[in-house]
């Protein structure tokens, strides 16, 4: 089982995140993480038993990255996501529902069908989507910060990316025109330690993606992907200097993906004794344990979080199967907006 | 009173002006837009007039700086992108067909992407093969994108204002030796529309659809033709997606012979894709010789001018061939 | 003694473990092609036989490690470059076509650029718009470059050895569909020419000329409509650029009917070129019915299963095209 | 005129670099950066006369980069080059003849009057190519690097490129591959404050270029590059590293372009007084004078070797006007090795 590290301290010594957020929020939070996390698992079943077609990037382990990104976001503040964008998406306040929807290729799911997990999007919540491309959603990031400045808005984007797409040249252009421009966007690469296959050892020639940040001005933050306190602490801190028009951020949080890169892992490329280290430091049960130590969250009360967890998850699936199926006389619908082609 | 004349890059110039008073979404981005004016001096003095919040010089950075503008068009503003040349488009290819063409599909409807490009494209200034290119047949092969290709000022301007309004993502092709080309172009902001092609002669012997610098050269053909008794209609194309096979076919059917005159390297340039929609068309039935394609060569554009000039349609070689066309065999 | 089988990807896999072999100057780039073996088991072991130095592992920066590739070719090795998805060459467009493709012209001869690349292509697996591209068209419009898209496990091995051995860049699309598809594949290192199309079945009344995965489609449609007493000669294209129009044009000649089926966009597609190609040769004359294009839709491709197949020729719609255009008017 | 600082000083105390190199090799290096000086301005005046088409970027004013870069480079070691590479051209051993010949179009130039000045190579020296493409020849230089260690030589690769091409992607995917694989490449950017028409104040959010560096783990020099003594000791360091396996370096040579970006150039973003006091720091002169100082060179020995440069100059503007003129019919010659199309 997950082992995780006890933390007892008095109420007057806790930590900022801790007295930021109140109770209901604090409990949302682990809501949302093991909404996400049975998502996924859900997800895995219904393909492992050929009911989702394609394939999927799971992102089992980096739960705490995801929601304690999104805390403190209004609906109106943007997010760009990835191809291991699930968590982000019910982070950012998707209906699972919805989500299932769109792997089953109905009409009722967020893409109508036409975009599946590596395309997810949920532009009412502020989530742009997600993206196939690596690297793909830093620009459009920028360029969405850029909007927000047009329009005199306070808000801000936040750009998911992982390790791997930090060697991209998006990268590089992207950060670069965010920090001339001060923009409000913060870049949080999500480092699982490998692209694929690669490890940052073998793609990277520094060892930390925040140790690029200086190149561009910019801070460069690292924080314990697995711990939402670090995560959400650093992120209210960005997001703040972002809606204050001083610029820019990089926070990188370090953590693990659980699961193979996607369906077709046969995981050559790391070892048993590392997946298992990551495991023992479940960000869900870190989180639910502090709760629990804190005084905010009874046992049973976190109990009771994750099994409706279950239930909505399991209620999701059944509303997918039953959607509507897309009429190939639909095929040529939304390529234009007019319908014009 | 004589018609207003404005340069083919002074009607650009005017559209984006009007489009940015107009609506104060729209702005600029691009390399050197600011200060410099742009590297064939389209935007001039844009960025004194509008400020430099509207007329954004970006780093050398092409991917990301497209990128930018699709995410500016995700959240509502509506950018106007100059690519210094067309060449450079190369670099943003990522941004511009995985991206702005295909979101809204992918997304089911849920959005849209309001995001102009223009390409000065085209050979002619001894620049080279990396900065001489016709890379429009590309554009028009993906679906998601609207493409232009304005071949006088008052189209330059006309299509680039129905560019800004249109919600989804129009590509405008521009020939750099047009930019100094003169012609008339009314003062208010109108439009020209997507996707209808213009018949800029009526002839009957023969049809002729050519795109920007080719129409004129096509107009200088069948002038000279017409003093030999051969009649040639002269299709300006304008829109390379979504195609006007309508107007085409109409043509074809009263003329029996077709030749499509382009820039872009003849395998697979729009001359391909016009003839093989004719060839497939209720219009085949009419044809009385093949289709002619006359292209850009199978060669990256030389720098030498004598090559350079080799390397794509010029106006005799037109005549020459359309002559053959028409009183040719069949 | 039957003949050896493998699949496709096993005959990619032995034709790289060869060329290896015998040139040590060759060698892979890619990402997740040592230890994973490739995304789509291509490369497999060959890491473990030949080490990292032959097999190298790329960060994800597809513009710069394409330019790697150009840049060990110019230096006297030659790389062999995959792109996991050729959807992803998109970013590599400025390496692939301003410099792969043109140095050899621009520099007058004085060098030449031994790259092969290869790009894993087409729809069915689920995988949704930004990894079901097919974008060989693009390439194909490039001078300077050389297209071949193998149907088949013999002709996925011999093509790629005859591009390995090519001086000048060669792109090999391959059918992420035909990886698994089984063949007949001799041991020796084989070559199939580059430029050469094949007559995969003769037949009187119609020839459709087909690539890839289609290949397949229209010689199952072939049987079919054989039953029908419609006889239908298969050409497998095999070579996009240079086009092999010889054979293609004698064919037509016998057949006086062309269909084109291809899975990339039917808009400015390859058949596209085909169509215009035959429209303009002496085959014209006899063609006894337009020319038909079946290629993909003008649209992304879906994520939803049903709708992807929509997006693509199916044998069913090649049947039913097919036979109207043999039966139908003319 | 040109003010320079004379330089007085014992011999005992001279610089590396006037030790290292014996006086026919400083004589030459002189001899060199006239050549450049004199052939850029003699194509100026041959474009200005209408008697070269296109368009070329003149880097006057940058010739001791160019040439302190390439002094003690082998034959064998390669260099890139960038749109402004005149200079690169003739300091890595090229012959303006054939390089005037280039310019006019001419069978005998260098790239058979394909490629004019954007493409001008010299594959015989070393010289890769000239690039139209800002960015362009990074990642082929590290290719280059790449190809010399799979053939076990010890050549190094040296990629020039501007202040503003490192704001491409292109940038950072060529230098973390050079750093991650450790090749002997040495990125040499020549910052003359402009791309084009923007400043680095406005396209970068650092300083120096070699602040990137860090990000790459590479080490990063800043030298005044237009002092050929300062870019050719921090060269001949870097290419030790580079032969001796250490890997890639960064060197940022601080330098100026005094005439326009180009031809469309209408000098609207920079002040007269900067290009004034720019020529003030005039390469040339600056070496002229150190040479004179420290004895290596007499007034009248530096007097012959401008003389002969103008003489060569003028000699090859001679004879690339003689020169062989294309045919049409050869249009398609080079399209493909074999003439296969
Ligand atoms: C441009 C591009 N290159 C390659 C891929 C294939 N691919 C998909 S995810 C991935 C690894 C990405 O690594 P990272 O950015 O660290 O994200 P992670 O998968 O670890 O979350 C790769 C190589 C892609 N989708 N897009
Ligand atoms: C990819 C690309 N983008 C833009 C251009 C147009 N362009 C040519 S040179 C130049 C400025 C380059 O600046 P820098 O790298 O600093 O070199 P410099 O001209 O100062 O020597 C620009 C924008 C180009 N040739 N290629
Ligand atoms: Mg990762
Ligand atoms: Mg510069």
């Amino acid at each position: 089982m997950t082992q995780v590290t006890q933390e007892t301290v008095a109420v007057s010594n806790l930590r900022d995140f801790y007295r930021h957020f109140d109770t209901t929020a604090l409990r949302d939070a682990l809501r949302r993480m093991y909404l996400i996390r049975r998502f996924e698992e859900g997800a895995e079943e219904a393909y492992t038993r050929g009911l989702i077609h394609g394939t999927m990037h799971l992102s089992i382990g980096q739960e705490a990255s995801a929601v304690g990104s999104c805390m403190d976001l209004r609906k109106t503040d943007y997010i760009t996501s990835t191809h291991r964008g699930h968590g982000h998406c019910i982070a950012k306040g998707a209906d699972p529902k919805l989500m299932f929807a769109e792997f089953f290729g109905k009409e009722e799911g967020y893409c109508r069908g036409r975009g599946g997990s590596m395309h997810i999007a949920d532009v009412e919540s502020g989530n742009l989507g997600a993206n196939g491309i690596v690297g793909g959603g830093l620009p459009i990031a920028v360029g969405a910060a850029l909007a927000i400045r047009k329009q005199k808005r306070d808000d801000v984007a936040v750009c998911f990316f992982g390790d791997g797409a930090s060697n991209e040249g998006a990268f590089h252009e992207a950060l670069n025109m965010a920090a001339i421009w001060k923009l409000p966007v913060l870049f949080i690469c999500e480092n699982n330690k490998y692209g694929m296959s690669v490890s940052t050892e073998r793609s990277m020639a520094v060892r930390n993606v925040a140790d690029r940040a200086p190149a561009y001005n910019m801070p460069g933050e690292i924080v314990d992907g697995n711990r939402i306190e670090d995560v959400s602490e650093a992120v209210m801190r960005a997001t703040a200097r972002a809606r204050n028009g001083d610029g820019p951020s990089l926070i990188e949080t370090k953590t693990y993906r659980i699961r193979g890169h996607s369906k077709s892992d046969r995981n050559r490329y790391r070892t048993k004794e590392e997946i298992e280290e990551w495991k023992a430091r479940d960000p869900i049960g870190h989180f639910e344990a502090n709760l629990e130590a804190f005084g905010i969250l009874r046992k049973d009360e976190a109990e009771a979080i994750r099994v409706a967890a279950e239930v909505e998850i399991a209620a999701a699936v059944e509303f997918a199967k039953g959607g509507t199926d897309p009429l190939p006389a639909d095929l040529m619908r939304d390529v234009y907006t007019k319908g014009a082609a | 009173m004589s018609a207003r004349e404005l340069s083919y890059a002074e009607a650009v110039r005017e559209a984006l002006a009007q489009a940015m008073e107009a609506d104060e979404r729209v702005f600029l981005m691009g390399e050197d837009i600011g200060v410099y004016g742009g590297a064939f001096q389209v935007t001039g003095d844009l960025v004194h007039r509008f400020g430099e919040d509207r007329v954004m010089d970006t780093p050398i950075a092409e991917l990301g700086a497209a990128g930018v503008a699709v995410g500016a068009a995700l959240a509502g503003s509506k950018p106007v992108f100059e690519f210094q040349f067309s060449d450079f488009a190369t670099l943003a290819m990522e941004q511009i067909v995985n991206q702005a063409a295909k979101i809204r599909f992918m997304l089911g409807g849920k959005v849209s992407v309001p995001l102009v490009m223009r390409f000065p494209a085209g050979s002619g200034t001894g620049a080279a093969a990396q900065h001489s290119q016709s890379l429009d047949a590309w554009f028009a092969h993906v679906p998601g994108l609207k493409v232009v290709q304005p071949a006088t000022p008052h189209d330059a301007k006309g299509l680039l204002l129905s560019a800004i309004d249109d919600p989804d993502p129009v590509m405008v092709f521009e020939h750099k030796l047009l930019y100094k080309m003169k012609g008339e172009v009314p003062e208010e902001a109108y439009r020209v529309p997507i996707g209808k092609a213009l018949v800029r002669r009526e002839g009957r012997h023969v049809t002729i659809v050519a795109t920007a610098i080719m129409v004129h050269r096509a107009l200088e053909a069948a002038e000279i033709l017409s003093g030999e008794g051969i009649d040639v209609e002269v299709i300006d194309l304008r829109t390379l997606r979504p195609l006007d096979t309508q107007t085409i076919i109409e043509s074809v059917k009263k003329t029996t012979r077709l030749a499509c005159v382009y820039e872009g390297v003849k395998t697979l340039g729009i001359g391909a894709e016009i003839s093989a929609m004719i060839a497939e068309s209720e219009a085949f039935d009419y044809l009385d010789a093949p289709i002619l394609r006359l292209g850009g060569a199978e060669a990256p554009i030389p720098y030498n001018p004598v090559l350079e000039k080799a390397a794509v349609p010029q106006t005799d070689g037109i005549i020459a061939s359309v002559r053959r066309l028409v009183t040719g065999r069949i």
